[in-house]
């Protein structure tokens, strides 16, 4: 399997207009990955499957990703005039990372057995433009995967041939992966409540925890 | 019975006359609490949806507040009869993100464990498929006769028979007891004695034949685009083993073959995993033949506050059900920031209802069973 | 012939009729209550808190020291320090836990306690009769019910607790020598290093 | 020889002869219903714990051991169980028909009993047309399963009984047919006369049962598999398929009903049974005739017995049929071969009147054959072309 680099530049050379990116990946399993745009990923998908070259004919694994926004204290270096002496200044200023679902998918070749080749792709952001082009149609094994990303994280993915909640019941409005998800107040009596479970048991019986 | 197109079968028969069945949760065969609704004309399947989530107890959240050694017994709970590949999967995948590099010893224990898992496995599976077809308990006792010697040696290795909690990130908790490696190598020897007897047992038997032969037939292309894996794949002739692919651990080093079937129905499901058990055992005896002695941790490996560097990694081994994947995001914090599993029961079902159209509710039942699923790892 | 296979079925099932009768192996069921099989060494069921001597709550090995109660992946342990201090079996003085509970009915035995105890405290038991009826007060066990003499950790992990109690000696004989240099230092200047042990 | 044999005849003539004449020959048959209701009672409830244990030991495991010595007072927890238990009507169920389906299917199976000859003389009534009012008995548990399928308004109900009709009725005809050549041969319907044909012995010492010819032996084989299917067992228990349809006809009975639809089960059974050993292994005559001296009614019970241990192994052994399999196992393959077995028999008794010494093996063999082609060629048929042996390739 061709780097990346060269998979980045034959994608771009199939599929027109498609933006793609390698985001790189910290850990010592060095598995880089591929960021699609939303509108270009059916058709880099198609253009993955069947590519002779690549193949890729199996996508292992779909996953949902939750990125809230982080503010980042950084230093940066800032041009500041100190009493008249223009002078390099180090600063902490915050930043606030973009905020995005995002949607992870490991695809392998069965014919050639090669891969993981890694992509992703990014909704614009957490509250309401949360759609996503469904790579069902082009692998089939996300159907079930995909179903349970929008069951579990929100993502509506569109083109999904039949998108309903996978493990939670119908009525059920919220999504409990999510960083910011509340559990429902459901206390139970332990007897050896501590840290949350403690602040729970608190808030049920406020005259002290029954230790 | 051709498998008539869906199309085909709803028009033909009018609406009143379908019955709507909701098969599960409380069903003597699904294999767990698992509901199929499907809509019968007469006893032909005309519509299968599978339903899940009643034993869904949202096990990767658990895992994100957890610290990396904490959720591995919580592993145990996943396929909750291959306790010790889940083990191997997510303590792999550890590995995989940490950096870390498990002796010889632990990987050649490793590689033991999971194949005796895979006996396990495959032979419960044989006893369970039957229980489906009709053979009220025979097989299922025979299996289970076998896998209670199993049990036993994981008891006696890592302490409890199902629960194992026996691997860590970085090699394995506790070394072999005296006297073990002898069991295993009896076990090992008369294993194929019980395969024979089995055999002989069921596979010439003519009515299983009639029960499985066209039944449930899943073609190559569909199975490799639903991304099925695992012996239900190889039995629609697709040679996609990831033991020979990834050659993850040591099984670079064994000599097996991986049986392919060819027509893919419901009898070489069955006939694949008794072939598989057999291979398994020659892993087993080469295994046995040159186990290594040395430590069974990597020095390096800090089991409690386990801080990874920020970034990913997706592991995956052949579990006896098909590949079982962890795909574990790590932002630098004791705790993982994503922790997915890729459970091979869910994705195998997808299928379901392209197999079961158009046929029986007896055959519904039998296709299930030879998907081989558990709900602990369909619903996580 | 089409029969052949159903009869070498029913004759593989009159086999194990026969053999239920004479082969050992054919005929595996243990009658629970009155036989009961050979305890395995390695077993683990529910903890227990080991002590040393004769009384338990003074010879608790336990210091309080709530690694256990972080790292157990279902929290089914909570402790309460205590103020007053104790020695331990070096003579150092130690935190001692005032109340130690388990709640035997969220264990789910996986032992994450034991291997993350520094002070060997903490051991797996191997009794499995635990059914109650009380489902609130019964399955919750203190410091006094979990306590049992480390001969019964014997009893229980042969291996495993003699490696212990090997260590444990080796450990009160390096402590007395450092004491009996430390006493026998004074004579000389105070600035001479222990001799390294 | 005599006293043993006529020990239950002589004392229900001795109890019968205590009373008036006049009523007379109201207590003796009040005398035998009541034994024949205790008998096959008793036999009932032993051979419910029977069957578990003998299942359990091809299983590698005790069956009920707990329940008094041997686990033998089983049945009696069971039957308190059933007793005790809440008798649960669904609510849509049809009342009326619920409540009949077990009693209409209960008390005809006891009318069977009348006719089968125990012993020698000890059969209740010697009707002429014996088997006839059998076969009418028999055929009524259909009705009764449907009965309890319909009204128990559950999906899986109505499927399984939609499955016992069809079986029931696709099997009531090969159980029919193998008889035929029985009675042809024997030359009367009354099953005394059948068990009398039965009675001379070879110049051996072998008694001349029916099955020890060829017709006789396949009869008994398509008797028993049509027997298997009459009383819903093992691999044609489809009516109450636990694994598909949860407990078909029975899903939606409890309590003692429950307990009436084992009960129907059983004596369906025992009846059966009771008719293949006198139809084909020759009803209480002993096998050899220096074994004439043992009571014949012990020679019945032992018959009865290993037939009973047949259809325990056999319910051990083989997984369920399906219900096209079902009925095409039936229709093209039990029919068709048990009306060549009555040609069969036509050519035994037809070369019958050979003299050579030889006579006998080679009848043996030519009759053999003529059953034996044609059970390869419909089983042929019955399983279309034979796909090629499936070969397993193995990748490195």
């Amino acid at each position: 399997m061709e780097t990346l680099e060269q998979l980045k530049t034959r994608i771009v050379a199939a599929a027109p207009g498609a933006q793609v990116e390698i985001i790189p990946n910290g850990s010592p399993a060095n598995q880089p990955s591929l960021l699609l745009d939303r509108d270009h990923a059916r058709a880099v998908a198609q253009f993955l499957r069947d590519d002779s070259a690549l193949a890729f004919d199996y996508a292992s694994n779909a996953t949902g990703v939750d990125w809230p926004e982080k503010i980042i204290k950084e230093k940066i270096k800032v041009k500041k005039t100190v009493d008249g002496v223009e002078k390099e200044v180090e600063e902490m200023c915050e930043r606030k990372t973009p905020a995005y679902l995002e949607a992870v998918y490991h695809l392998y070749s069965m014919r050639l057995k090669h891969g993981p080749l890694i992509v992703r792709l990014r909704t614009e952001n957490r509250t309401d433009r949360v759609s996503l082009p469904s790579l069902t149609p082009v692998w089939r094994s996300c159907e079930f995967q995909e179903r349970e990303i929008f069951d579990l994280y929100g993502i509506v993915f569109e083109g999904h041939p039949d998108l309903r909640r996978i493990l939670m019941w119908p009525e059920f409005t919220d999504f409990p992966m999510r960083k910011d998800y509340v559990e429902a107040d459901d206390y139970e009596y332990e007897p050896t409540p501590h840290d949350d479970i403690l602040a729970k048991a608190k808030k049920h019986f406020p005259a002290g925890a029954p230790v | 019975m051709a498998t008539a197109s869906p199309t085909e079968l709803a028009a033909s028969a009018p609406p009143s006359q379908i019955m709507e069945v909701a098969m599960g949760p409380q069903h003597p065969s699904t294999h767990g609490v698992f509901r199929m609704d499907v809509s019968l004309d007469g006893e032909t399947v005309v519509k299968l949806k599978p339903v899940f989530g009643y034993l869904h107890r949202n096990h990767e959240k658990i895992a994100e507040k957890c610290s990396y050694l904490g959720s591995i017994p919580y592993t145990d709970r996943l396929d909750y009869i291959c306790s010790l590949t889940n083990n191997w999967a997510y303590a792999m995948t550890v590995e995989k993100l940490a950096g870390l590099v498990p002796p010889e010893r632990a990987e050649y224990i490793r590689v033991i464990l999971s194949e005796l898992t895979r006996l396990i496995n495959h032979s419960a599976l044989a006893g369970f498929l039957l229980q489906d077809m009709g053979a009220l308990g025979t097989p299922l006792m025979y299996a289970f006769r076998e896998r209670e010697k199993i049990l036993d040696l994981f008891e006696s290795l890592t302490g409890a028979r199902m629960m194992c909690n026996y691997m860590r990130f970085g090699g394995c908790r506790c070394d072999l007891p005296p006297g073990w490696i002898e069991q295993v190598r009896r076990l090992v020897s008369d294993f194929p004695k019980f395969l024979d007897e089995f055999e002989a047992l069921l596979t010439g038997n003519e009515i299983l034949q009639a029960r499985t032969e066209g039944v449930g037939v899943l073609p190559a292309p569909l199975a490799v685009n639903a991304g099925v894996t695992g012996p239900m794949l190889r039995a629609s002739g697709v040679n996609y083993d990831i033991r020979k692919v990834d050659q993850y651990g040591v099984y670079g080093r064994f000599q097996f073959r991986v049986p392919l079937g060819e027509r893919g129905d419901v009898f070489d499901r069955y006939m694949i995993r008794i072939l598989e058990m057999r291979e398994s055992l020659k892993i087993l005896e080469q295994a046995l033949r040159d186990i290594p002695g040395g430590p069974i941790m990597d020095p390096k490996a800090k089991l409690r506050n386990l801080r990874p560097k920020a970034g990913e990694a997706y592991g995956r081994i052949e579990g006896p059900k098909g590949e079982l994947g962890f795909y574990l995001i790590s932002d630098g914090g004791p705790n993982p920031y994503r922790y997915r599993v890729r459970p091979p029961s869910l994705i195998n079902l997808t299928v379901l209802e392209d197999m079961c159209l158009g046929q029986t509710i007896a055959d519904v039942v039998v296709i299930l069973g030879s998907i081989d699923i558990v709900l602990g790892e369909v619903d996580r | 012939m089409d029969g052949a296979g159903i009869i070498k079925g029913m004759i593989e099932t009159a086999r194990n009729f026969a053999g239920s009768y004479h082969d050992e192996a054919r005929l595996t069921t243990v009658q629970y209550p009155e036989e009961k099989l050979a305890p395995v060494e390695n077993a683990r069921t529910i903890p227990f808190l080991v002590y040393d001597g004769a009384e338990a709550l003074p010879g608790l090995r336990c210091t309080a020291c709530m690694i256990c109660e972080k790292e157990c992946p279902p929290q089914c342990i909570y402790i309460v320090k205590d103020t007053v201090k104790k020695p331990d079996f070096v003579g150092k003085m130690q935190m001692q836990p005032k109340v130690f509970d388990i709640d035997i009915s969220v264990c789910m035995s996986c032992g994450i306690c034991v291997e993350v105890c520094p002070f060997d405290a903490i051991k797996m038991d191997q009794v499995f009769e635990l059914s109650t009826g009380d489902r609130f007060g019964g399955l919750l066990l203190n410091k006094t019910q979990l306590a049992k003499p480390n001969d019964y950790f014997n009893k229980l992990h042969k291996t495993e607790a003699a490696e212990i109690d090997l260590r444990r000696v080796e450990e009160k004989q390096k402590a007395e020598a450092a004491a009996a240099a430390k006493a026998a230092a004074p004579a000389k200047p105070p600035m001479a290093p222990p001799p390294a042990p | 020889m005599n006293g043993l044999d006529q020990i239950f005849v002589g004392t229900g003539h001795w109890i019968a002869g205590l009373f008036p004449v006049y009523v007379q020959p109201l207590i003796s048959a009040a005398l035998e219903i009541a034994i024949m209701m205790a008998v096959f009672g008793g036999c009932f409830a032993l051979t419910s714990v029977v069957e578990r244990k003998l299942l359990g030991r091809m299983q590698n495991r005790y069956g009920p051991n707990r329940v008094g010595p041997f686990g033998l007072l089983q049945p009696l927890a069971d039957g308190i169980k059933m007793l005790t238990k809440e008798d649960i009507v669904p609510f849509s169920a049809d009342k009326t028909v619920h409540f009949l389906a077990p009693l209409a299917l209960s008390v005809p199976i006891w009318l069977a009993f009348a006719v089968l000859p125990f012993g020698r003389n000890m059969s209740a009534i010697d009707l002429d047309a014996g088997i006839l009012f059998f076969f009418a008995i028999g055929s009524a548990s259909e009705l009764a399963v449907f009965m309890a399928g319909w009204s128990s308004q559950n999906k899986y109900s109505l499927v399984g009984a939609m499955r016992a009709i069809a079986q029931m009725i696709s099997y009531e005809v090969p159980l029919v047919l193998s008889t035929v050549p029985v009675l042809m041969l024997a030359g009367s319907l009354s099953l005394n006369e059948i068990v009398a044909a039965q009675g001379t012995y070879t110049l051996g010492g072998l008694a001349r049962w029916n099955v020890f010819t060829p017709w006789g032996l396949a009869g008994l084989l398509l008797f028993l598999i049509a027997a298997t299917a009459e009383s819903n067992r093992s691999p044609f228990d489809l009516p109450e398929g636990e694994s598909e349809i949860i407990a078909g006809f029975l899903t939606e009975y409890s309590g003692f009903k429950y307990a009436l639809f084992f009960l129907s089960e059983y004596l369906g059974l025992f009846a059966i049974t009771g008719l293949a050993v006198t139809l084909f292994l020759g009803g209480w005559h002993a096998p050899f005739r220096w074994l004439e001296w043992v009571p014949s009614w012990l020679w019945f019970a032992g018959k009865f017995c290993a037939l009973i241990f047949l259809f325990v192994w056999i319910r051990a052994t083989l997984p369920r049929l399906r219900l096209d399999q079902l009925l095409n196992f039936s229709w093209r393959f039990l029919v068709p071969l048990s009306l060549i077995n009555i040609l069969v028999a036509v050519a035994w008794y037809w070369s019958g009147s050979w003299k050579s010494p030889v006579a006998l093996p080679v009848r043996w063999v030519l009759c053999a054959a003529l059953v034996a082609l044609p059970y390869h060629w419909l089983a042929q048929s019955l399983r279309g072309t034979l796909p090629p042996p499936r070969k397993y390739t193995y990748a490195e």
